[in-house]
């Protein structure tokens, strides 16, 4: 597979079991090439060989049955298909059969980002997981969202993520690396933007890390800063809002507290109150020039103090 | 058109036919309502029997009022073949329904801490 | 009907209305209960509607040419691929090849007057075109076209701000009218069939429009209460799909693909009649497996039923479901291999002619086994976990709709262009046309199966710089084929105008439809035929039986 | 009239002619009531399903349910359909008097169903219950599944009641203009046929969604 390597991270050695999967990739597609050809090779060698001009009308013969041949192209076929089914069941047995031993990771699919907790509450906007151990991440989306699907093109891993489920997979990260995180399940206007990676990192590295107060392995210590920033970025709100003042899908961020908006409802102050609520209860006073449905709400994800250091750190944002 | 003429016999002996099924719905409906009453069961055998009662009057209603009996092979065939088609509709709809996320399922049984 | 029409004369110039006879030409067409000319009626609205989403797909394509924004806004690109989707699905590939040729050829092949039910028929082309017009609406009012793609999965189709309901209120009527063309067409295969013509003396094709009319009967239904259910969610609000007040999204997809899976049969059932009937022809010998074609199309039917789950791989359905359904899905595999194995068991000995109608059909037949076995490929769940949603399944199914329908479609337009409009269409053009359109499908999708195995989802409106050179081959691609298939229906515009003349049977095809003149009269038959041959009796190369229609017509003088 | 061909041996064969087919006709409709068999056994199967999953919920839900009114719809429709049928009969042996008053009788019960059913549907909203009101957003996800099924289930079913007295007052015109007579009366006989059906659907509905509440189970 080296030579398809041209996407980042695409090894038959990402996790435990992309080899195999590549394997039954490969072996079901030769098995149904050399299939077609039995169809393909007879055809065009009869196209020649009986063609108008070589086999004029008053030679063509009329053969209606052959019991023998019609059995074989009956029989031979179902075996093979039976062949390719159990290569199809040995993946998915091996992709579903979730280890006991394994670590969970939360995984929350939104409009339109990826957020990640992990058992001691620390949450990251990539997910970051140790070499060599088993990871099973429990994957869902708030209710009032959509589906998505989460999908590791290098890990072969896919599956949907829906809302009020919980969703699993599982994986065995082998090889270090940063790999990418798609959603391939239609979403809405950034689906195509509802992109992550997977870091795989050495484990002493992915343990130091995760007890340590740093946002991301080897980045500064965030304790000292401000919780709202750390908060924009772990929710993902910034996927579909600038710190600057350009729209993405929704406003950006620069000076939003405290200037006048136009709403539906007539003109009002983007105070606190106002942002509370837009937070929590997205569709209910929308500006003008946007529109409902778009943004999920927060209500049941973040905690009222949580609202409150994201707002503060907003305002300090002018 | 039915090349059968229809004889006044046959019109009485209509009548009487449809008479007797709808005495015999009145008293299934009768039944239905009143079910509760005297067998009282739990949901499972109120909903059983309800089923059973329903399930005598659609055939009922199918065979004598919508003159399934005498209706040619191809409406009979028709009409076996939807049932048949709705059943299996039911019964995958069932196996998906009654594994999804259960220990019955194949492989999630090895998953412990779900 | 009342008023005198001359029923002998070719049915450009009689016609039979709901509303006795009118002076005007328009009224006399859009009133007609004629089988003909409604099928005709059919396929003019629907080239208009192919040419559409044909746009709408090339100008995806050319936003796709480099990442970034090209063209669209990323809600504009949802918008195109679901009009795209949609339009290419409930208005032209469902209803295609049942509702033009199942219309126009089957009652002659059978040998009746028309279809059981005409007024029933043209209410259905109102239908069509009241839901056609309803799409178009949609697309051009308040909000805007539906951006949920043609699948409506909730709770997206539920949240979006889009026209959906309008489109849902759409896509249940063409229901409708698909549901009254299947029910129109099995009574008529029961019921009108020449005497003498039993089941098994029916042309292959007659038996791919009632295989494919009892799926429109039995499946079209279930997506019709689920269009429904997702219109009354909309609108009043009920929950059935909505996981806020418990409902489940899932049960949604379950739904919807118990009709559209079956509805993919629905869609080649008729595709794989046409391509019975060409390969007999143009082999000019009898067609090897009679029985096994016709029974073969049964069987792909019935077992269309039982397999919709393999679109739902991932979405958290049972693993048991899951391996049940992957089971069963292999199943669909062999009678469609038997169909193959028959046809070029049919060439075998045979004098092989390579018309227009045939080239297609040769070229189908590798598209489409591209896209077949790669459908298996499909159904092996482990591997499906790795390309679902991708650009693999777009390559797979657009080498099965187009590189099998849709060619199928045109070459069954070249096959009985001469029987329907009496003249020949442009040779060369039609045989460069569809090289065109072979090398440009090729061009088009090969590259999706690697970019789809390698990390390109499916409707994205950006994606990743590696990929930029599997959509720019593509890119390619889809100029060859959009011009080709112009050019096919540019080809028939013109030759239905100044074509060569070509009598009642250029192709010495063998079944009834061949006996009669082109275009043949509005009664069809002035006397029907007692068919006690079979379908396709070649002798040396030569129909046997010749001309029922022309003895037929001596008697009764 | 119809059609006579001869085949070799000089045996003659009757055409079938689309215009005067009563069996194709007969067979068109049962067709029809097929696919309205699957448009309503998709929402029996949606039922199916949630009552599996919220089974104590549907049965609290159902003790809402008005039985007299529920009751009372049962038998009017069950008599509509015995009206109907001897409508029919009449009609066959040439009592067309008759089989009209039968057909206004069942035209008069359909609309008496559809009376009863606003009074039902009216007593919900009284009770603040209609499809996403604030009263079942409150109420527990089942009862919502429930009261979504029973508005969409019943308001379809309505629908078919209205549309089926549309239908009879044009086969009513058909039998005042002799169009249907004792020699031609098959549609007549269709429409009996969807009316029978629309009963059948409420049979059905009856169990599903009045009779569960009666039972002991969910009462925790």
């Amino acid at each position: 597979m080296e030579t398809l390597s041209a996407v980042e991270g695409f090894w038959d050695n990402a996790t435990a079991l992309t080899a195999s999967a590549d394997h039954a990739a490969y072996m079901i597609h030769v098995i149904l090439v050399a299939l077609m050809m039995t169809v393909l090779a007879p055809m065009f060698y009869f196209l020649y060989k009986y063609s108008a001009k070589r086999h004029p009308k008053e030679k063509a013969e009329n053969i209606t049955h052959n019991i023998s041949l019609e059995l074989a192209w009956t029989i031979i076929p179902t075996m093979l298909m039976m062949v390719i089914f159990y290569y199809g069941y040995i993946v998915i047995k091996d992709n579903r059969t979730m280890p006991t031993d394994a670590k969970h990771i939360k995984v929350i699919g939104k409009m339109w980002s990826w957020a990640y907790e992990y058992p001691n509450g620390k949450k990251t906007d990539k997910l970051y997981v140790p070499q060599n151990e088993n990871i099973i991440l429990d994957m869902t989306a708030p209710k009032g969202d959509v589906i998505h699907a989460f999908w590791i093109p290098a890990f072969r891993q896919k599956e949907d993520v829906v809302p009020g489920r919980m969703t699993q997979l599982w994986f065995n990260a082998t090889r270090l690396g940063e790999y990418d995180v798609e959603c391939t399940e239609y979403c809405g206007d950034r689906h195509s933007y509802m992109l992550s990676k997977v870091v795989v990192l050495p484990k002493d590295e992915y343990y130091a890390w995760i007890n340590s107060n740093s946002a991301y392995p080897g980045g500064p210590d965030t304790s000292s800063e401000p919780m709202g920033k750390t908060l924009l970025t772990n929710n993902g709100c910034i996927s579909c809002h600038s710190m600057g003042d350009e729209t993405l899908v929704g406003p950006g961020f620069k000076g939003i507290v405290g200037r006048m908006v136009k709403t539906a409802n007539g003109e009002m102050t983007s105070d606190r109150a106002y942002l509370k609520d837009a937070i929590l209860d997205p569709d209910k006073d929308i500006v003008d020039g946007f529109s409902a449905g778009m943004m999920p709400t927060s209500a049941g994800v973040l905690s009222e103090e949580e609202v409150n250091q994201i707002i503060d750190y907003l305002s300090t944002n002018k | 058109m039915d090349t059968k003429e229809f004889t006044e016999k046959d019109f009485q002996e209509q009548i009487i036919m449809y008479g007797k099924i709808l005495a015999l719905l009145l008293f299934l409906t009768g039944v239905t309502f009143l079910q509760p009453l005297f067998i009282s069961q739990g949901l499972e055998g109120t909903l059983f029997l309800q089923l059973v009662l329903a399930s005598i009057k659609g055939f009922l209603i199918v065979a004598y009022y919508m003159h399934l009996k005498t209706a040619s092979d191809v409406i009979k065939g028709t009409v076996y073949f939807t049932v048949f088609i709705l059943g299996v509709l039911f019964v995958i709809m069932g196996i998906d329904s009654n594994m999804d996320d259960s220990v019955l399922d194949m492989f999630q049984a090895v998953t412990a801490s779900h | 009907m009342g008023h005198h029409v001359d029923e002998t004369a070719s049915f450009y110039k009689a016609t039979h209305t709901v509303f006795g006879h009118h002076e005007s030409k328009f009224l006399q067409w859009i009133f007609t209960v004629d089988h003909k000319r409604i099928g005709i009626l059919y396929g003019i609205v629907m080239m208009i509607f192919f040419v559409v989403a044909l746009g709408t797909a090339g100008l995806m394509r050319y936003e796709l040419m480099a990442p970034g924004a090209d063209f669209f806004t990323p809600a504009g690109f949802n918008q195109a691929f679901s009009l795209h989707g949609i339009i290419m699905i409930f208005l032209f590939i469902v209803p295609g090849i049942p509702a033009i040729f199942g219309n126009i050829i089957m009652p002659l092949m059978i040998g009746a007057k028309d279809v059981s039910f005409p007024r029933l028929n043209l209410l259905t082309w109102w239908l069509f075109l009241a839901g056609a017009s309803i799409a178009l609406y949609s697309a051009l009012s308040g909000t805007g076209f539906a951006d949920t793609g043609w699948t409506f999965y909730a709770p997206y189709s539920i949240k979006t701000d889009t026209n959906v309901v309008l489109i849902l209120f759409a896509a249940f009527l063409l229901g409708m009218a698909s549901i009254f063309t299947g029910l129109n067409f099995v009574v008529t295969i029961h019921r009108l069939r020449a005497p003498g013509m039993g089941f098994f003396k029916m042309p292959l094709f007659v038996w791919g429009i009632y295989s494919t009319a009892w799926i429109q009967v039995l499946a079209t239904p279930v997506v019709g209460i689920t269009l429904l259910l997702a219109i009354f969610e909309r609108v009043f609000g009920i929950g059935i799909f909505d996981p806020t007040k418990g409902g489940d999204p899932i049960l949604l997809q379950h739904l919807f693909w118990i009709y559209s899976h079956p509805a993919v049969y629905l869609m080649i059932l008729p595709a794989f009649g046409v391509i019975s009937e060409i390969v007999t022809t143009f082999s000019r010998r009898e067609v090897f497996g009679y029985h096994a074609i016709a029974l073969s199309s049964a069987s792909i039917a019935g077992i269309g039923y039982l397999v919709w789950g393999h679109h739902l791989f991932s979405s958290g359905m049972s693993e048991t479901a899951k391996i049940i359904f992957s089971f069963l899905t292999f199943f669909v595999a062999i009678p469609t291999g038997i169909k193959f194995y028959d046809w070029i068991a049919t060439m075998y000995k045979g004098s092989i002619v390579m018309e227009a109608p045939m080239l297609l059909t040769v070229l189908t037949i590798i598209t489409f086994a591209i896209g077949g076995i790669t459908g298996v490929t499909l159904a092996a769940i482990g591997f499906d976990n790795q390309v679902h949603d991708t650009y693999y399944v777009v390559a797979h199914f657009h080498y099965v709709m187009l590189g099998g329908v849709v060619f199928m479609l045109f070459a069954g337009m070249f096959y009985w262009f001469p029987k329907v409009t009496g003249k020949m269409y442009n040779k060369l053009s039609a045989n460069i046309s569809i090289w065109a359109v072979f090398i440009g499908i090729n061009f088009l999708w090969m590259p999706m199966f690697f970019a789809g195995y390698l990390g390109m989802p499916r409707r994205y409106f950006d994606y990743l710089p590696e990929f930029q050179i599997y959509h720019q081959i593509a890119g390619i691609g889809a100029v060859l084929v959009i011009g080709s298939l112009l050019m096919m229906l540019w080809n028939f515009i013109r030759s239905a105008k100044n074509g060569e003349e070509c009598g009642e049977n250029p192709w010495n095809g063998t079944t009834l439809e061949w006996h009669l003149p082109s275009p043949p009269p509005l009664g069809n038959f002035a006397k029907t035929p007692y068919v006690d041959f079979r379908p396709y009796e070649f002798e040396k190369g030569e129909p046997k039986v010749k001309d029922v229609y022309q003895d037929t017509k001596k008697e009764t003088k | 009239m119809s059609e006579i061909i001869y085949d070799k041996n000089n045996n003659a064969h009757e055409v079938t002619d689309f215009n005067d087919d009563v069996e194709g006709a007969r067979q068109g409709m049962w067709l029809f009531l097929f696919t309205e068999l699957m448009l309503f056994g998709g929402i029996f199967i949606t039922y199916a399903v949630y009552f599996f999953d919220f089974t104590d919920d549907f049965v609290q839900a159902s003790k809402n349910m008005n039985l007299w009114l529920g009751g009372l719809n049962t038998v009017i429709l069950l008599i509509s359909a015995g009206c109907l049928a001897m409508s029919v009969v009449f009609m066959k042996a040439n009592k067309v008097l008759e089989s009209k008053r039968f057909l206004l009788a069942t035209i008069a019960l359909a609309i008496a169903f559809i009376v009863v059913k606003y009074f039902e549907w009216s007593a919900e909203f009284h009770h603040g219950i209609w499809p996403d009101s604030p009263t079942l957003r409150g109420m527990s996800d089942g009862a919502n599944m429930y009261f979504g099924l029973y508005f969409t289930l019943t308001g379809l079913h309505g629908l078919h009641i209205i549309l089926g007295i549309v239908a009879m007052f044009w086969v009513l015109g058909k039998v005042n203009n002799g169009e249907i007579n004792a020699k031609k009366f098959i549609v007549l006989e269709n429409f009996a046929l969807y009316w029978d059906y629309v009963h059948l659907v409420w049979v059905f509905v009856v169990p599903l969604f009045y009779m569960i509440g009666l039972s002991t189970g969910g009462a925790h």
